[in-house]
């Protein structure tokens, strides 16, 4: 393969779209003829059923796909729910949107007296948690989803554990959420 | 013996990426002597650098008045007449391998952070692919889903979550509520009584600000002209007496 | 190639992270031994200097990236660097986190000398940093990210050097300790 070819290739590679022979040709610098031969040794290499990836011409260019050969394992690695450990930022997060539900961005925040962009954007991600209309301040507000209630093993949402069996001061009247949102501003002056 | 030319702090300020860096520098320049160096001129440029940027904050400002304090303590050792064996305190070695610990930790660090960017710029020319799934892959199927999380786990994060973190204590430096209106009014019904009295009875009993702040409001009586004092030696008794109109009624 | 290295080369191809080696066993069905064997197939396709696309094995994965070769191009084409360079406080920051880590913002600042506000919360926002939990005193502590050892080419963090290496050498640490002292001397001589 000559140098252009392996340009080419690393294109198509990182385009998530197909990418048109004028626009390879720009981003190469090259003719559009050159472009054509490289695309031509490329075929060779992406020969279908002989490789794991395929090349294809279709409408607006050139792309790079997969071989329907490896849907199922691709299933299995992709569509099935992604359950690393969950980081203490993130179990916390997940905690305060299934306790206090629903709750807003800015609230979970306050609670955890931190920023949690990167947090709740994990667990919106991985389908844990999903947007449940909006505050009447117009911030979106959050709830837990189908799934996490599969993850967790509940059979419903009242079957979360009693937060008594873990309150630091169990005797304290009033509402979980005044409580959180009280303790996060003191932790948020620390 | 000559006069040290003043040194020229000749450094710009932008290029230190903090006190430890900037003292480094300081410190391994061979055309300069640490004891010539106006260690004041460079807090104040530091500190002066640091508002600019727009990062002065307590920590920063506290972090950097320790290290200087830590090099001045050094250089006054220095600059010390080398009498033996009446030193108190860390001798000059000591106190230098104190600084110089710092300095050698951050300056491992400097290091590292040189070699993570020299990393990444290599590692530069490496792409990832960052394409959405097809979208058949898209969904990630719930009934696939097994419990894996254990439920306890959001108990106790939220347990944790409500533990109110221990109160910093501020009492010693919470300001008691004391006014110059009630000093005034104080000093005023005190003269208002006997016409003259000693200041230490006027604060019997205060703590220091109460103290100053009844000194001020007794100026502010001499300023009105209700009274005057008089302290006939160093440290010694202020006796204050009214004068003006009040203390002219208290007399006939 | 044979199926099992087809279906490995798509799923690294569909993955967007790094995929470890039991991940991509338990996708294909396969022993480890076999994917490992796969793994070697693809990396004589992919070998250095060949190819537009290389295997590359980084943050306890395999994945699939391009080769420098094209980097010109792929930067005409998507019109966007790959990863912005990192601010002098920023790598000092992260230099820091990578080999104290878990640690905290205070603690962070100690070792600089100066408060490490932003460039801690920009190493957040680009993701080479996160979360770790709370130091006993409330403190958010942060470790590095996959992203972290993605982007810097590591296999894994302890691929990192060896932290003493960057140490100054004995010769300039005693000039140091003698800068420090020299003032000192001359005084006592006069």
């Amino acid at each position: 393969m000559n140098e252009l070819a392996r340009v080419v290739e690393a294109l198509l590679f990182l385009s998530a779209e197909p990418v048109s022979l004028d626009r390879l040709a720009d981003a190469c610098e090259s003719s559009e003829a050159e472009v054509i031969e490289s695309l031509a040794r490329l075929r060779e290499h992406y020969a279908e059923g002989y490789r794991g990836v395929v090349l294809r011409e279709v409408a607006g260019g050139f792309t790079l796909a997969t071989d329907p050969v490896a849907e199922k394992a691709a299933r299995r690695l992709l569509s099935r729910p992604r359950t690393p450990p969950l980081t203490p930022a993130q179990a916390e997060c997940l905690a305060i949107v299934a306790y206090l539900q629903p709750v807003s961005r800015p609230e979970v925040a306050r609670v955890r007296g931190v920023s949690s962009e990167s947090a709740v954007g994990t667990l919106l991600e991985r389908g844990l948690i999903e947007e449940s209309g909006r505050s009447r301040f117009g911030a979106v507000l959050y709830r837990t989803t189908e799934l996490f209630q599969k993850l967790f093993g509940l059979e419903a949402l009242d079957a979360l554990p009693d937060v008594s069996g873990f309150d630091p001061s169990p005797d304290e009247e009033s509402r979980l959420r005044e409580r959180l949102l009280k303790a996060g501003e003191a932790r948020a002056q620390v | 013996m000559s006069m040290p030319a003043p040194l020229e702090l000749e450094m710009d300020l932008e290029v230190f990426q903090g006190p430890f860096d900037l003292l480094l520098t300081l410190v391994l320049r061979e055309e300069v002597d640490l004891l010539e160096v106006q260690l004041a001129d460079v807090v104040l440029a530091y500190i002066d650098h640091l508002e600019r940027a727009g990062e002065l904050d307590l920590e920063a400002a506290t972090e950097f008045l320790v290290l200087i304090a830590a090099l001045l303590e050094l250089k006054s050792r220095l600059m010390l007449p080398g009498e033996q064996g009446e030193r108190e305190g860390p001798e000059p070695g000591e106190a230098a391998d104190e600084l110089l610990a710092r300095m050698l930790e951050y300056s491992r660090y400097k290091s590292a952070a040189a070699y993570l960017r020299s990393r990444l710029e290599q590692e530069g020319g490496f792409r990832y692919r960052a394409a959405p799934l097809p979208p058949p892959l898209r969904r990630v199927s719930v009934d696939l889903a097994e419990p894996v999380y254990d439920p306890a786990l959001l108990g106790e994060a939220i347990g944790s979550l409500l533990r109110t973190p221990p109160r910093l204590e501020l009492e010693h430096i919470a300001r008691p509520q004391v006014s110059i209106e009630q000093r005034l009014s104080h000093l005023r019904s005190l003269l208002g009584r006997r016409s003259s009295f000693v200041f230490d009875e006027a604060v019997k009993g205060a703590d220091r600000l109460t103290e100053a702040v009844t000194l001020f409001a007794l100026l502010e009586l001499y300023k009105a002209g209700e009274a005057e004092w008089e302290q006939p030696e160093a440290f010694g008794k202020i006796t204050v007496r009214a004068c003006g109109p009040s203390a002219r009624a208290v007399e006939g």
